[in-house]
């Protein structure tokens, strides 16, 4: 129980840290914050690959991609600028309008959990046991059996986002549509080349 | 189980709505993305807790799922973020505005 | 470690990916024939790949039509129903593939093919899928091939709508996604069929479950007030990927909502639980013809466009009727064609580094292109539901089923809509038809053949549509 | 097969005149002409009806052609003017012109030949697009295109409501002249308010009228000449055989209101024609105040009333049509159509004169030609019918069409001869042949107009005289 | 539909009777369709078509009229248009006397306009309309029913209008041409109201059935059906108050006014309301109003008559005091006096215009006899010719108009009105004084054409009741190209005719001499329903006496004031002093015009002017405009939201979401 507030005070904390932060890269360590309170949420939860997926994936990888473009972004050492706000007024409707939809929501929710009743016959035990709901075995068993296509899928995904990200950077690369284009291009670097070295 | 869901459900909303604030507040694309992600994770821990609740593994595979695509999204957001503002000399959304009615 | 793993699959099971798994590989042949002979292949050898993938495709699932199985358990549903909707997406595909082939840069030819290939993959999983998981993945699939489709020009246009797209669509899957997460705590299932359970007819969790899970649907339908993205992200985007956006996001979207709305509620509850999704669609089918008064961009113009007639095709969707499924799908068929005709001409506007999408442009083009001038009426006044097109068969269909069902507001709010609509659309017209040109126009590129065989296919689909409408009667039975 | 060959005819013909060389004027016109006039002898062989099935669900609708014995004569009528009005035009682009009278007379004909309620509104929307094309190419404002447009489509979009509607109820369609058992129903009364604003803004009436006198004063004289005296007849014929046919009680409830607008419609058209100087408008104004007189027969629902109804259909077909020809031999002679700036015309074009003096004393209903067989059964039915005030109305708009028919001819012809106007030389052969058929149809009708009169008996399903 | 029909007259084959009603129709197409080919032909052959007409009307009377079951007359049945609207031809008594006059008078008038309109450019065209004219009073008085007859009145109107306005670049012509149209047509529509009202209650438009069923409708019915008849007779027949357009009728040619708006056309109301004598004897409220309205006519016309300068409206205005008795003759039910009036006028009023004919003629149309003067030297001829026709239109006994004239006023008594006696016997005196003041001005004293128009006062034409100032001094209205050619018609081509109208000006009456056992009454007969008179206290000799001496009085003050040596000598002076002493309320003819004008004309125009410059564009149209402009004012204003900033989008977006969650959370039933 008190792990579990105390749990809910660094996730909120370090959330809204994460929105507040001056500077992107604060953001990040919030966000990292965020993400390793979160994995200890999930054992209580007894979701220990999710836990541990949480922290390689979400905080191994993603947010070192961030932390990278922040890198890329800031030309060196100078921080992520801003220029001049267009929407000054939209701070105080934007937290209203969050505030009622997360009142109503609240509203709607909390007073219905209670519907939840954990099925009978639960296979529920210490985390990290072998065989108990969530542990890995039982995990990866559903995966590959019963939701085999959602995994298959997301095969797909990656590679969209591998392809994805290689032609969106790749734009500014030198483009050789045919042969001879490609042999014009060979022979005129050569020539530079050999011009440099003149 | 001492915590009710109804508390890991009312985090979870917690922190989804701080990550709308995120996107609706910071003009910093790269904050943007990452209020997304507290959204997405927001998601996962209400997947993952519902699946406690219910005992139902479908829950932590549409959580593990969610985080694979959150990868992929990263990726390519960031790979956006970038061809965008590489040539920019602010990294603001608020500058981006080439577009418009 | 493997004792108890069997894989629980059939060839059945498999044998219903088929198709998609055409699309998927196909993706990757285009890739690898481009990475062994860009240089010495012609220039459309990945449109060509990539269009004959997709036809393939098409006639693969054909006679899935009348075959229902539910394949994955439930992961993906075939028959009727999934197969149109699949059909109207590789149509899109193949439209916009050979738009992209006639005015697309040679260089990003085999990545924006690939791409849009496993777009393509994730908007017919959408279209089959019966679990939510499925339908996240598929629609993620869909979106993030658009996110980089739309990024891959170098205007700067291009990119800032792929930013736009990207933050903006990300957050309403976010809204979606934890509706999807209080639906599974409602029901604790993954599958729509759960959701049918008389208990949750009452449970808060379901009801605001679905209210954000539809907050993510009408994102990606670009119903107003959640439109704003949409002329932004078309107008930058390149504009066969445009093409592509507007045809293959609404109808894999409309496949989920259309399998939620009819095989996902509690009986009884539909009426109220859809009631938001009802007036959303009645204020689209106003703004969104009210938005395209003051456009002066063609792709903005349909970007607004695309939002009405979504909001028609709610129309006949209202109620939950069998007969106005059938006559929302006769319509998005309709949609499909008169769009991509659109669109099409809008190509043949393209001049170098320039996208004929400016209304300016279209000056005189009765004088200067007559039939070229003369298709782009015809999908306008399509669009604007005069007849003899399927637009107007598809209003009068609408129209019928809205009354049927008792929402004869919405068909009012349609008649409505449609009569402000006819101002925009016919503002192009007449922009062509004008005696004098006020603006200098810009230099017209020859159009090739392929493209102008689409505007011609599309042009006699949807004067065929009229008078042969062919609404698939036996689509309704395949939704559960 | 041959009443569908009577409606693709134009549209085929019309579509092939853009094989033509661009500038070619003498062929397109002779062509024009000659397909015109093969619609109208095609009419006249009665052709037997033709029906294809269109759908089946969620009603049943076909493309069923035939005339019915009121459309008969609108059928005719149109291919009459559609053939006078191309052998009178001369504008620029002439073939392209002659083409879009082509699609507008066939688009039309769909119209009225059409058995099916769906057909019909399908018609109702595609007659619209010639007339935005003449607007947008020929007009004088690219705005009347758009008040044109729109105006006529919104009354298209209702019509289409309320034909979805009907379908749904009863099932079907493919209804247009059989004796199917009323509406009834709460829906009833919203499909007749469909039904009715589509027709109301058609005709048009007050105050949905203002479309019309822009339109009719900028769209090419060929044109408007088909467009006033067919096409605003779409509205009055929905009235006769969709209104009074299938939703006759609700006709019969707002009759009052109908009668209203109808008369504030009569009056009002009248009493603003009598000082407009534009030419054109004059005609406009008084077009809105005859067609205001054929709604308040036909929503009088007297069966006299109804005969007089159709002959005035035709005949006020024939006069506008002929008047707005004539005026457009005016214009195009004098580059203007207004009353302050013409004048004195008569003495030097003795032939124009004589058309338009026609014309003119048919438009106020002078005894012995059509528009006065018309406008006396007419009221000879509405006071049977009971509205006595409503003739009294009608009666003192005749003396106000006298003065403004004669301020209209006067004012062009009369006078001594203006100075700086332009003398050209009066009707050639080709102006008066054009215009011939029309005035002697008139004559021919207001003498005998036996067999029209004839027409609502044979057809008009509501034959009760209602008297209140 | 009532299963018998009523008709007047022996049903039969006529062909004579079609023939002589489409003749002159086939003169006025042939004239009007070869004008340029048969240019002074033109006047013979519709001279001729007239003349052919009217030896077929004798003939077919004499020939092929039968009497039957207490029918007498000829029906021809021609076509019907739908039951009740049956068309046919009906020569009886009545309209056999018309066709007479029609195409007897009708053929000298048009003899005379050979010589005439001698040299008009539009000569063809001019007897193509009088041909056409003719046509069209045989229409409205041979038709057998009111159908036919509104058609007839309705194509005599414009016969007329055409007439009227025949020099069409005169703008006085046009604008009265004009204004006798429209005032015709609110006639026309008192007829059909008529019509409406017969055949909601008959559904017949056959006279026959119409006074057949007159004893069975209800005396208001009848009474409306008469007031709406009377409106179409009044406006034809220039009864007050419309009667405006007859005096400025005279803007057509000379014969034009003789023959239209003297001797036929104008008459028809009278025909009207004889003709429907059963209506009218069967109900004494109309009767009244119909013969006060006649009585009244005559007197007004007469005392306008005394105020005139120039010579046709002179005889306008005395023709419209003469319809006045016929009028009031026909409308008390002395239909016999009435009809007589009528038969006499039609020559006395034809021969007085066709010598002003002659005098407008040879004084190079000049109208004004304050410009006149001495003319009995000049022309004799005329002067004869005028003179008879005075002495008949006064009454003068022996002379035809003694006869009439006095029928109808002891009529008026006979039948209960001796208002109307009074008025008649006060207006027979009048009409000696105007019209024996026309004589003097015109024959008496010197020749005044020379002497300067304002020295005789003649300083603002629209005194002289020139309808547009435009005109300018009131003379040398006729197109100049025609007056040069005037010369070269022979005299004789005038002459003739006025020569041969000169014996039934004078002798004519004699039919009616001897009261009812005249041959007139005996001829009308069977015509007109009779009723039970009271014998007035007056005998009808010593009304004759009175009237006699009023005549004679008018006669008097006319000589004092004209024609006396001293008042030809100073004629000059007392003209002018006439002219410019004259009290305003007789120079504006009692304010009627300016009334009439005031209340319908420019009413009207004050309401199409606001109507269509004001609420139709701003009003009507500016809701529409309201409407579209909001339209796309709401397509700027969803634009505007398009800032371009992504934020801004994720705001609405998130608005939206807040609206769902709203409603999800508060919808579901808990």
């Amino acid at each position: 129980m008190t792990l579990f507030w105390v749990l809910a005070a660094i996730l909120i904390a370090s959330a809204i840290w994460t929105i507040t932060a001056n500077k992107a890269v604060y953001s990040v360590v919030a966000l990292l914050l965020n993400f390793a309170a979160l994995a200890v949420t999930y054992l209580t939860l007894s979701a220990e690959f999710m836990a541990v997926i949480q922290i390689i994936v979400y905080s191994g990888a993603i947010l070192m991609l961030f932390v990278f473009v922040i890198a890329l972004l800031s030309s060196g050492v100078a921080p992520l600028s801003v220029g001049p706000n267009r929407l000054p007024k939209a701070v105080a409707p934007a937290i209203f309008i969050v505030l009622v939809a997360f009142g109503f929501l609240a509203y709607a929710v909390l007073g219905a959990t209670a519907v939840v009743a954990p099925a009978a016959g639960a296979n529920l035990g210490t985390v990290g046991t072998a065989g108990v709901f969530g542990s890995v075995a039982d995990f990866g068993k559903a995966l590959f059996t019963v939701h085999l296509l959602p995994f298959e899928i997301t095969a797909l995904i990656l590679m969209v986002a591998v392809i994805g990200v290689v032609l969106l950077a790749g734009d500014q690369a030198p483009y050789v549509a045919t042969r001879r284009h490609a042999e014009r291009v060979e022979r005129e670097m050569r020539e530079a080349i050999l011009r440099e070295g003149r | 189980m001492a915590v009710a869901i109804s508390n890991y459900v009312g985090l979870s909303a917690v922190m989804f709505f701080i990550g709308v604030a995120g996107v609706l507040l910071r003009r910093n694309p790269l904050v943007m993305l990452m209020s997304i992600e507290l959204m997405f994770n927001s998601a996962n821990l209400l997947f993952i807790a519902f699946a406690r609740a219910w005992v139902a593994n479908a829950g932590q595979i549409f959580a593990f799922l969610i985080i694979t695509v959150a990868a992929a999204e990263a990726a390519i957001g960031l790979a956006i973020v970038v061809a965008t503002f590489r040539d920019e000399k602010n990294v603001d959304v608020d500058q981006v505005r080439l577009l418009k009615g | 470690m493997s004792a108890g793993l069997t894989i629980p699959f059939t060839n059945a099971d498999w044998a219903a990916l088929v198709p998609i798994g055409i699309v998927a590989v196909t993706a990757l042949v285009v890739l690898l024939v481009d990475l062994a002979a860009r240089t010495y292949a012609p220039r459309y050898l990945s449109i060509a790949i990539g269009a004959a993938g997709a036809v393939a495709a098409g006639v693969v699932a054909a006679p899935q039509f009348g075959h229902d199985y539910s394949a994955f358990f439930g992961g993906f549903v075939t028959g009727g129903f999934t197969v149109v909707f699949e059909e109207v997406v590789l149509i899109a595909l193949i439209g916009s593939l050979i738009l992209y082939g006639s005015i697309g840069k040679a260089e990003r030819m085999a990545g924006t093919t690939a791409l849009m290939l496993w777009s393509t993959c994730g908007a017919m999983l959408m279209a089959g899928s019966a679990n939510l998981m499925t339908i996240f993945l598929g629609l993620e699939l869909l979106s993030l091939g658009l996110y980089c489709l739309c990024g891959l020009d170098e205007r700067k246009t291009a990119r800032e709508s792929a930013l736009k797209y990207l933050i903006l669509s990300s957050t309403a899957s976010g809204f979606l996604l934890y509706g999807m997460g209080l639906l599974f705590g409602a029901s604790g299932s993954v599958m729509l069929a759960a959701l049918t359970n008389p208990a949750l007819a009452n449970n808060p969790l379901f009801w605001t479950g679905a209210g954000m899970f539809l907050i993510g649907i009408a994102f990606k339908l670009a119903l107003v007030p959640f439109h704003m993205w949409a002329p932004d992200v078309y107008e930058g985007a390149p504009l066969p990927v445009t093409a592509y956006m507007s045809v293959a996001t609404k109808a894999a979207t409309l496949a989920v909502f259309a399998r939620f709305m009819y095989a996902a509620l509690p009986a009884g509850s539909s009426d109220r639980l859809l009631l938001p999704v009802w007036i959303v669609a009645g204020l689209s089918m106003i703004f969104g013809n009210v938005g395209m008064l003051a456009q002066r961009d063609l792709k903005r113009l349909l970007a607004y466009s695309g939002t009405a007639q979504v909001g028609y095709i709610l129309t006949a969707l209202a109620g939950g009727t069998s007969q106005g499924l059938r006559y929302a799908i006769y319509y998005l068929t309709a949609y499909t064609f008169m769009n991509l005709g659109a669109f099409a001409v809008a190509a043949a506007m393209s001049g170098p580094g320039e996208e004929g999408s400016r209304i300016a442009n279209y000056q005189r083009l009765g004088r200067r292109r007559p039939l070229l001038a003369a298709a782009m009426t015809f999908f306008m006044l399509a669009m604007a539901g005069l007849p003899p097109t399927a637009g107007f068969l598809g209003k009068i269909l609408i129209l019928s089923a809205s009354v049927g069902a008792g929402y004869v507001w919405l068909g009012a709010l349609l008649i409505v809509g449609t009569a402000i609509s006819l101002y925009a659309y016919a503002k192009v017209v007449r922009a062509m038809y004008e005696r004098e040109d006020r603006h200098a126009t810009h230099d017209l590129q020859p159009f090739v053949p392929l493209a102008w065989a689409s505007v011609v296919l599309c042009f006699v689909v949807v004067i065929a549509m009229t008078f042969y409408p062919l609404t698939p009667s036996n689509v309704l039975p395949l939704v559960k | 097969m041959l009443v569908v060959a009577i409606i693709l005819l134009p549209i085929v013909a019309g579509a092939l005149l853009f094989l033509l060389p661009r500038d070619d004027r003498a062929v397109s016109r002779a062509a024009g002409t000659i397909v015109a006039a093969a619609t109208f002898v095609g009419l006249l062989f009665q052709p037997a009806e033709f029906s294809f099935r269109w759908l089946s669900r969620p009603f049943v609708a076909a493309f069923h052609f035939g005339a019915t014995p009121v459309s008969f004569w609108i059928a005719l009528l149109l291919a009459l003017c559609t053939a006078c009005a191309i052998a009178a035009s001369n504008v620029p682009r002439l073939r392209d012109f002659t083409a879009l009278m082509l699609f507008l007379e066939g688009t039309m004909l769909g119209l009225f030949l059409s058995r099916d309620l769906l057909a019909f509104a399908l018609f109702w929307d595609l007659m619209l697009i010639p007339v935005f094309f003449g607007l947008i190419g020929w007009g004088a404002h690219p705005a009347t295109a758009w008040r044109y447009f729109i105006y006529n489509f919104a009354g298209g979009l209702t019509l289409l409501l309320a034909t979805a509607a009907f379908g749904v109820l009863q099932g079907s369609t493919d209804v247009i002249g059989t004796t199917t058992a009323p509406l009834a129903g709460a829906w009833a009364p919203w499909i007749f308010a469909g039904f009715a604003f589509a027709f109301l803004v058609k005709t048009p009436v007050w105050p949905l009228h203002t479309w019309m006198p822009l339109t009719y004063s900028d769209t090419p004289s060929p044109m408007v000449s088909v467009v006033a005296a067919v096409q605003s007849k779409a509205g009055l014929y929905g009235f006769i055989a969709i209104a009074l046919a299938f939703v006759p009680e609700y006709v019969h409830e707002y009759a009052a209101l109908l009668v209203l607008l109808g008369a504030i419609s009569l009056i009002y058209g009248a009493v603003v024609a009598l000082v407009q100087n534009d030419a054109k408008r004059i005609v406009a104004y008084s077009s809105l105040s005859h067609l205001g007189l054929i709604v308040i027969a036909i929503a009088s629902q007297n069966s006299l009333a109804l005969q007089g109804a159709v002959v005035y259909i035709v005949a006020h077909g024939l006069f506008s049509a002929a008047l707005f020809l004539t005026l457009g031999f005016v214009e195009q002679r004098e580059d203007t159509r207004s009353l302050v700036r013409l004048g004195g015309l008569g003495a030097a074009n003795p032939r124009l004169a004589g058309a338009l003096c026609i014309g003119a004393l048919a438009a106020l209903g002078l005894p012995g030609l059509a528009g006065f067989v018309g406008e006396l059964i007419i009221l000879a039915g509405v006071y049977q019918a009971g509205y006595t005030w409503a003739v009294i109305v009608a009666l003192i708009a005749i003396v106000l069409a006298a003065a403004y028919a004669l301020r209209l001819y006067q004012g062009i012809m009369n006078g001594p001869p203006v100075e700086d106007l332009p003398v050209r030389r009066d009707l050639t052969w080709r102006e008066g042949l054009a215009l011939a058929p029309l005035l002697a149809a008139l004559v021919v009708l207001g003498v005998q107009p036996h067999p029209v009169l004839e027409a609502s008996t044979a057809s008009a399903p509501p034959t009760s005289t209602v008297s209140r | 539909m009532m299963a018998t029909h009523h008709v007047m007259g022996v049903t039969g084959a006529y062909p004579m009777l079609v023939t002589l009603w489409l003749l002159p129709l086939a003169g006025a197409v042939l004239c009007w369709a070869f004008g340029p080919q048969l240019r002074g032909l033109a006047g013979w052959l519709a001279s001729g078509a007239i003349a052919a007409s009217f030896v077929l009307t004798v003939a077919s009377w004499a020939s092929g009229t039968q009497s039957a079951g207490g029918a007498l007359g000829a029906h021809q049945y021609l076509f019907s248009w739908m039951p009740g609207f049956d068309f046919g031809l009906l020569l009886d008594p009545l309209s056999l006397l018309w066709t007479l006059i029609i195409t007897g008078v009708g053929f000298l008038i048009h003899f005379y306009s050979i010589g005439y309109m001698h040299g008009d450019r539009a000569f063809a065209r001019f007897f193509a309309y009088m041909n056409f004219f003719v046509f069209a009073m045989l229409t409205l008085v041979l038709s057998d029913n009111f159908a036919g007859l509104l058609v007839g009145w309705g194509l005599v109107g414009l016969a007329s209008y055409f007439l009227i306005g025949f020099w069409f670049e005169r703008r006085t012509a046009v604008a009265a041409a004009r204004k006798a149209f429209v005032i015709n047509v609110a006639g026309d529509v008192g007829i059909m109201f008529a019509i409406f009202l017969i055949v909601a209650n008959v559904h017949s438009t056959a006279f026959g059935d119409a006074f057949a069923a007159s004893g069975t409708l209800s005396s208001g019915l009848l009474f409306a059906i008469c007031v709406a008849l009377f409106i179409g007779a009044a406006a034809k027949s220039a009864q007050i108050p419309l009667h405006t357009w007859l005096p400025d009728a005279m803007e057509g040619p000379t014969p034009v006014s003789a023959l239209i708006h003297a001797a036929t056309m104008v008459t028809a109301g009278v025909y009207l309301i004889a003709r429907c004598a059963p209506l009218w004897s069967a109900n004494s409220d109309a009767q009244l109003l119909v013969g006060t309205i006649g009585g009244l006519t005559a007197l007004v016309g007469a005392i306008l008559g005394c105020v005139q300068w120039d010579i046709k409206r002179i005889l306008a205005y005395s023709t419209m005091s003469q319809i006045g008795y016929m009028i009031m003759g026909v409308g008390v039910g002395a239909y016999e006096g009435g009809v007589a009036h009528f038969f006499t006028h039609a020559f006395f009023k034809a021969q007085l215009f066709l010598g002003a004919g002659i005098i407008i003629h040879n004084l190079a149309n000049e109208q004004d006899v304050r410009r006149m003067g001495g003319l009995i030297k000049r022309m004799p001829f005329a002067f004869v010719a005028i003179l008879t026709g005075v002495l008949s239109i006064c009454g003068t006994p022996g002379f035809s108009g003694f006869f009439s004239k006095d029928r109808v006023i002891y009529g008026a008594l006979q039948h209960g009105h001796p208002w109307l006696y009074a008025v008649g016997i006060l207006t027979a005196g009048i009409t000696a004084y105007y019209m024996f003041r026309l004589l003097f001005i015109t024959f008496w004293g010197e020749y005044r054409g020379s002497v300067d128009p304002s020295d005789l006062g003649i300083r603002h034409p629209e005194l002289s009741g020139v309808v547009d100032p435009d005109a300018g001094a009131g003379h040398a209205k006729e197109p100049a190209d025609r007056a040069h050619h005037a010369e070269h018609a022979p005299a004789w081509i005038m002459s003739v005719p006025v020569g041969i109208l000169i014996v039934p000006t004078v002798l004519i009456g004699w039919l009616m001499f001897g009261g009812d056992t005249s041959p007139w009454n005996g001829f009308f007969a069977s015509s007109f329903p009779s009723a039970a008179l009271a014998t007035p206290a007056i005998s009808e000799l010593a009304t004759s006496g009175v009237v006699l001496l009023l005549v004679i009085g008018g006669f008097g003050i006319a000589w004092w004031r004209y024609g006396t040596r001293e008042a030809a000598a100073n004629a000059v002076e007392r003209l002018r002093n006439e002219s410019v002493r004259m009290p305003a309320i007789l120079t504006h003819l009692f304010y009627i015009d300016a009334a009439i004008d005031l209340i319908c004309v420019r009413t009207s125009q004050l309401l199409g002017q606001f109507f269509g410059r004001l609420v139709d564009p701003l009003v009507v149209d500016g809701t529409v405009r309201e409407a579209a402009f909001g339209a796309r004012w709401l397509g700027v204003l969803v634009q505007s939201l398009e800032t371009g900033l992504v934020r801004a989008y994720a705001l609405v977006l998130a608005l939206g979401a807040a609206c769902f969650i709203a409603y999800y959370a508060l919808a579901v039933a808990r």
